[in-house]
């Protein structure tokens, strides 16, 4: 028998609320819908935080297993069903354990301060009430996909995050190349979610239901070997729901294409292309979905399933091979760019791939330990740069920054909290988390030195790209003429437009005003406190979390109940070893980046070398740099296959079949029938006193009819 | 009053609808120019002047004279007229004015009969049990003089005061009807004697000494709330194109109406029909909300006097009221007549038929006078058919 | 002695006499009478066979067949005059915006 | 004997005023022939131990629905006869013979149906069949069908009002 949770579903509701609140705001409060919102929005995410925590404190400690069913909907139970169809049975149910407390936690306490720091971001911008539609409503469907009880409500929530994803990256939608990068995310997305659709279909036809947890015992998860967690590790086998043992093709199957849909959502080789350009979208979007929260929930859904993936090794090597991968390509890219955002993504999608490694090399618990460091880091880092992209006016490219040390100081001493974090700094929460997987991936039973080897190079080149990232922006002497900073307003209006519109946001404007009218003080200013105290938060939790978790292991005690425990072979190199090994990769990368980037003469040029000098090579596509800066040509390559054979595919479907064959066979069924009419035409007289005739000639043929089958029965 | 069965060999129950279909012929057409003479004193008075007082004592042979003279006068028709119809209309006037009146409760009779059981035979010409329905349905009918008076004349007054009519008509019928359903709600039949009966009883079933029984305050006009009464009289003028609702005949605009074209006795049966028509709804008037035959108190002097004379004054009343008001209102507009029928009493009476509909149901299971064994009814058992309310009690 | 038979006999006489009158007639109104008319001679055989079996089943029919006939009515008569309004004819010969 | 001789006299009544009420050229003697088709008609209910249909018949044909008709046809001035002239043709010919033989053919299925009663039927006439209450609580009868059809039909008469209204209507 499971326990239930009646709390829980006012973790989504919260936010659910405050998405209607929001949407309806401008009907409700007319002009002072800016001022409400700002408070309202933030205000149900942080409550919803609150309820995560209480349920963690007061329901979870009294489940059996450690387990909670709750419902969706208030009033209702766990057993409501959304369809009832056939031998299809979906639920309203929410599944409530650690994996999925952990995530709501991340995502309302995270994205609460992110929430925060929006109110400040997004001040100026006369559609704020918009986007804190699409925030809130963004919370509750990562929410539903947390903690959704079933595949199908996980993916509802999945496609939930992809529109407000999509929503949120063309927020300034005016701007064509915003409104490209969202179709791109989408459509990339679409691939992957296929995928998924067809895992959770297969999942359904194979186990008979989409329950993770029931109380019959016949859930999905129940059936893989979940909750007899005493024996697992040593005879997890999944039976159908026929109750014969279900074969390792079919479970490697549903795990290839779960993770195919993992793969989209948190942009891993080769749907990886879509994160770069959604940078587009304004910086608290980029820290929220696409760094913190969103792009996660491909391990988060790995995490769920792996009690599937346990029994799939295959699936199990893919997923580590394709995560090493994608962290590998992610962190060279990441070493040449220039744009501030687009280090911070290519940062995400290596420290994604890193999460998938820990997945593929069975230790779950390392992964989501990463996710939630990342979360916190990367938050921070990424709003960070959006406090720096304030402060320069929206100037992100880095060749074009240097020297905001002085003038920003408070805001580079938190981001370089978060670039000792992430590149793993010892005693950090990114070292931590890091060197847990690489440690765990030396132990893993298939290559486990290569995967060891090529993950420390990842460590080496992050920590390198992020100190280069710092030195470029804060360091050295500035690249631009304080006080003659373009403006470049992001928002769908110009600023003159804004005004017209909207007083309210005459008055928030007037601080910038001052500096444009440029009375001889700086442009570049400290951003103000709403958006720093959500720094402050993040960067203590980036100091104090990792070592907290590790030292304590509460975190993995916490995790326990829900991953099932893999064998590790002994790792050739302790603990101590690695953490010793890996924290001397981090100071090196870190060094050579203060090497080179230290002086200004190579940030001024903003290439290595000038382009009239370069040699052949050097022009070359396959040089380095070029090869770096272009990602590799992915995207070059992606046009090529997909765009040109796929458009030469169309126009012939559209010409030969659609034209052709389609059209002929309507046009000729229509020529027919229009032919039949002109003949039919002359019974028509047009008057109505001949068709009634007509209808009496009918009605006395069927009659007589009748009659004479009387007549014959009757005999 | 008890009657014996049987007087000089004849057998008396089974005559009583003959008798009272003579009399009420008899009394209706006895009466009429005694109608038009009170009409005409009743205006005087109230107008301050002198009236008919030529002809015979206070002018009293006045009717007869002009009665008289109509017969005298010459029959015309228009030469374009639809002959058939145009005569078939007044007619049809006379006939269904009067044919409504076959079934109004005119009084009870008691007769004793041989094996000593007393048997009550209503003094009615039919006693049906649809009694209300045929008295709307016959009502109903009446439009058809006017609309074919109208349109056979081949006169546009007369069209227009057919056109007229016939949509008045069918408007008022509907807040009639309404009104009438009122109080078939409460009493549980539709034929009327079984309604007068309803009213037999103790005002709202309040214990109250034996006097009050089928009294005024027992009768329906205040038992279903006053609204009906005052819907239905409204209606009933309107059905009989009284002033001040007789626009099809408004003689300052359509010179006169539908009849403009007939002179001499086809005149004469409208006139008769229109009076004949206030007598009959003034009666359904009295037996619907003013008890019928019952008499006002339950006590002596008044319980002496027969039912039909009660019943015969009540339908006076009704005649001095229609008198009154022609005396009093000037004439509707077209439009504010049709706005007074459709968009005042129709909702009114829907509304009302609704709440009383909800009292009803709060009252008591109901108990259809139908449901009443038809035996010889004594004063004992007729107790027993008083609403829930005494019996609990 | 009168049968049902009687009553179905006669009409089924109205109800032919009715299709006749709605085949023959050129003006819609008195069409639309003898579509009424057909109504009730279905009405008269509806209350006669209840009648033949003791039911009031048959009467129910009637009320209902009476109910839809007022709003057949009441609707058709808005139309003719629609029509009357805009063609100032109401020849049905004449109303022929479906021929070609 | 009484009701043979005024089955009779309404049959041959109701069948003369139908065929007059098809023959005659004029619309407003038609509309009185088939007032008087109602009201022998309703007669017959009155035969058929039906009061309160015959009641209702008179009171929603005869008062009610036949007025409208004699309303719109002096509305639009259609009274004068000749206003339609009937124009050579075959239709009224071969509409005659069809229904002639439509007619045959009735009757014919009609000889061919036997009535029998089904069990537990009650062939007399029972008192309540056709009076107000008789019909009324079969109406509200929860355990018969009619509670719905006439909850329905409450409805198309609202529709029908409001469809007249808006046809009828010069501007709405």
């Amino acid at each position: 028998m499971l326990s239930t949770s009646n709390l829980a579903m006012w973790i989504i509701l919260l936010p659910f609320l405050g998405f209607l609140h929001n949407a309806f705001a401008g009907l409700i409060w007319k002009k002072n819908a800016k001022k409400v919102v700002s408070y309202v929005a933030p205000g149900v995410v942080l409550l919803a935080f609150g309820v995560a925590l209480m349920v963690v404190m007061t329901e979870l400690p009294n489940a059996h297993d450690h387990r909670l069913i709750g419902a969706l909907i208030p009033g209702t139970s766990a057993a409501t069903p959304w369809i009832n169809l056939g031998g299809l049975r979906i639920n309203f149910e929410l599944l409530v354990d650690p994996l999925s407390l952990l995530m709501a936690m991340i995502v309302t306490g995270v994205g609460g301060l992110i929430h925060v720091y929006a109110t400040g971001y997004m001040a100026e911008d006369p559609e704020q009430p918009r986007f804190f539609t699409y925030f809130n409503l963004f919370i509750t469907m990562m929410l539903i996909l947390v903690l959704g009880g079933n595949f199908l409500l996980m993916f509802v929530g999945w496609e939930g995050v992809g529109t407000c994803s999509y929503l949120l990256i063309s927020f300034w939608y005016k701007q064509s190349e915003n409104a490209k990068a969202g179709n791109k995310a989408f459509i990339v997305n679409r691939v992957g979610d296929l995928g998924f659709a067809l895992g959770m279909m297969l999942i359904w036809s194979v186990f008979g239901t989409l329950s993770y947890f029931n109380d019959k015992g016949t859930g999905v998860l129940q059936l893989a070997g979940a909750g007899h967690a005493e024996g697992a590790h040593t005879a997890l086998h999944a039976i159908s729901v026929m109750g014969t043992p279900v074969s390792v093709a079919v479970l490697t199957t549903i795990c290839v294409l779960l993770f195919v849909g993992a793969m989209g959502k948190s942009a891993q080789i080769p749907l990886w292309v879509w994160l770069p350009d959604a940078m587009a979208g304004p910086t608290p979007v980029s820290a929220l979905i696409h760094a913190a929260t969103m792009v996660t929930s491909g391990i988060v859904m790995v995490t769920r399933c792996s009690w599937l993936f346990s029994q799939a090794p295959q699936a199990m090597q893919l997923v580590g091979y394709i995560g090493l991968a994608t962290a590998f390509v992610g962190a060279t890219i990441g070493l040449v760019q220039n744009d501030i955002k687009r280090v911070l993504a290519f940062s995400t999608v290596s420290q994604l791939g890193y999460m998938f490694l820990a997945c593929g090399v069975g230790n779950y618990t390392a992964g989501m330990f990463h996710v939630t460091t990342h979360a916190i880091f990367k938050a921070l880092l990424f709003l960070g740069s959006g406090a720096v992209i304030h402060s320069m006016l929206g100037e992100q490219d880095m060749r074009k920054m240097g020297g905001l040390r002085k003038k920003i100081f408070k805001t580079w001493l938190v981001m370089w909290v978060g670039t000792y974090a992430i590149a793993g700094v010892p005693g950090l929460s990114g070292f931590f988390s890091k060197d847990e997987i690489l440690h765990s991936a030396l132990s893993s039973p298939g290559n486990g030195m290569f995967l060891y080897a090529v993950g420390l190079a990842i460590a080496f080149m992050t920590a390198f790209y992020m100190n280069r990232l710092m030195h470029k922006t804060f360091g050295v002497t500035a690249q631009f003429v304080d006080g003659e900073l373009p403006h470049q307003h992001h928002s769908n209006f110009d600023d003159h437009d804004a005004h017209g519109h909207d007083d309210h946001a005459h008055g928030e404007h007037h601080d910038d005003h001052a500096h444009e009218d440029g009375h001889g003080h700086s442009q570049v200013h400290e951003s103000p406190a709403s958006m720093m105290i959500p720094l402050y938060v993040l960067a203590f939790f980036s100091v104090a979390f990792g070592a907290w978790a590790k030292f304590t292991g509460a975190f993995e005690k916490f995790l326990e109940p829900v991953v099932p425990q893999m064998t590790h072979l002994e790792a050739p190199i302790t603990e101590s070893m690695g953490y010793i090994i890996s924290g001397c990769v981090a100071i090196a990368g870190l060094t050579l980046a203060y090497i080179l980037y230290r002086k200004p003469k190579v940030v001024e040029t903003g290439q290595l070398i000038p382009a009239e000098t370069k040699t052949r090579w050097e022009k070359s596509p396959l040089h380095p740099y070029t090869f770096l800066l272009n990602k590799w040509w992915w995207d070059v390559v992606y046009n090529g296959i997909f765009l040109k054979i796929g458009g030469i595919f169309a126009i012939l479907l559209w010409k030969v079949v659609d034209a052709g064959i389609i059209n002929g066979t309507i046009e000729g069924l229509g020529w027919i029938v229009g032919g039949f009419s002109r003949l039919f035409r002359k019974l028509q007289t047009g008057y109505v006193r001949n068709y009634a005739l007509a209808m009496l000639f009918g009605v006395l043929v069927i009659v007589l009819g009748v009659l004479g089958s009387w007549s014959i029965a009757a005999k | 009053m008890i009657f014996p069965e049987f007087v000089g060999g004849v057998h008396l129950p089974p005559l009583v609808p003959y008798i009272a279909l003579a009399g009420t012929i008899g009394f209706i057409l006895m009466i009429l120019p005694g109608l038009i003479w009170i009409e005409r004193v009743v205006i005087a008075l109230m107008q301050d002047r002198s009236g008919p007082n030529r002809v015979g004592p206070r002018g009293l042979l006045q009717s007869t004279a002009d009665v008289v003279k109509l017969f005298f006068k010459e029959d015309m028709s228009p030469k374009s007229a639809d002959i058939k119809i145009y005569y078939l209309a007044p007619f049809l006037t006379v006939l269904c004015a009067f044919s409504a009146g076959g079934v109004l409760p005119l009084q009870t009779l008691t007769f004793h009969l041989a094996n000593g059981d007393f048997q009550t035979v209503p003094l009615t010409v039919g006693d049906v049990n649809i009694g209300v329905l045929y008295i709307l349905a016959v009502s109903s009918l009446q439009v058809y003089g006017v609309v074919l008076a109208g349109w056979a004349s081949n006169n546009k007054y007369s069209l227009l005061g057919g056109l007229r009519g016939s949509a008045q008509l069918i408007s008022y019928e509907l807040s009639m009807g309404l009104a009438i359903l009122c109080v078939v709600l409460f009493s549980g039949t539709c034929q009327l004697n079984k309604i007068v009966d309803a009213q037999s009883g103790a005002p709202f079933g309040l214990p109250l000494p034996e006097i009050f029984n089928g009294s005024i305050f027992s009768w329906f006009w205040l038992g279903t709330g006053i609204i009906p009464v005052v819907i239905y009289t409204i209606a009933m003028i309107a059905e009989t194109n009284r002033a001040p609702f007789d626009l099809p005949e408004a003689e300052s605009e359509l010179i006169a109406g539908f009849h403009t074209e007939y002179s001499s006795m086809k005149f004469a049966m409208f006139f008769t029909g229109e009076y004949v028509s206030m007598l009959v709804v003034s009666g359904l008037n009295a037996a619907l909300f003013w008890g019928g035959p019952l008499p006002p108190l339950n006590i002596i002097p008044f319980t002496l006097i027969p039912g039909f004379v009660w019943f015969i004054t009540k339908v006076m009343g009704g005649i001095f009221f229609y008198t009154w008001l022609r005396a009093t209102y000037p004439r509707l507009r077209y439009d504010a007549l049709m706005h007074l029928g459709w968009k005042r009493m129709l909702p009114l009476g829907l509304v009302w038929l609704f709440l009383l509909a909800v009292v009803s149901l709060g009252r008591s299971p109901a108990k259809s006078a139908d449901n009443v064994p038809e035996k010889p009814v004594t004063a004992t058992q007729q107790v027993q058919t008083l609403p829930n309310a005494v019996a609990h009690r | 002695m009168i049968t049902t038979s009687h009553f179905l006999v006669l009409s089924a006489i109205l109800f032919t006499t009715g299709v006749v009158g709605v085949l023959v007639k050129r003006n819609p109104i008195v069409i639309f009478m003898c579509v009424e008319l057909m109504l009730n001679a279905a009405n008269l055989s509806f209350i006669a066979l209840g009648r033949h079996f003791g039911q009031v089943n048959g009467q129910m029919y009637v009320i209902f067949a009476l109910a839809v006939a007022a709003a057949e009515v009441s609707v058709g008569l808005g139309i003719i005059v629609a029509i009357f309004r805009a063609k100032e004819t109401i020849n049905v010969d004449e109303i022929n915006l479906m021929k070609s | 004997m009484v009701t043979v001789i005024a089955f009779w006299v309404l049959a041959i009544l109701s069948v003369v005023a139908s065929i007059a009420m098809v023959v005659t050229k004029n619309p407003v003697r038609s509309a009185l022939a088939l007032v008087g088709t109602f009201l022998c008609v309703a007669a017959l209910y009155i035969l058929l131990s039906a009061q309160f249909i015959a009641a209702v018949q008179v009171i929603v044909y005869a008062g009610a629905i036949m007025v409208l008709f004699l309303f719109v046809i002096m509305l639009l001035n259609l009274g004068s006869p000749g206003a339609l002239r009937e124009r050579g043709s075959l239709q009224p010919v071969i509409a005659t013979g069809m229904g002639i033989c439509f007619l045959i053919a009735l009757l014919l299925s009609g000889s061919l149906i036997k009535l029998r009663l089904p069990a537990g039927a009650r062939p007399e006439v029972y008192e309540p069949l056709g009076t107000v209450r008789g019909i009324g609580i079969n109406l509200f009868d929860p355990k018969q069908p009619w509670l719905f059809p006439f909850e329905a039909t409450s409805i198309l008469l609202l529709v029908a009002v409001v469809g007249a209204i808006i046809m009828a209507k010069r501007k709405v």
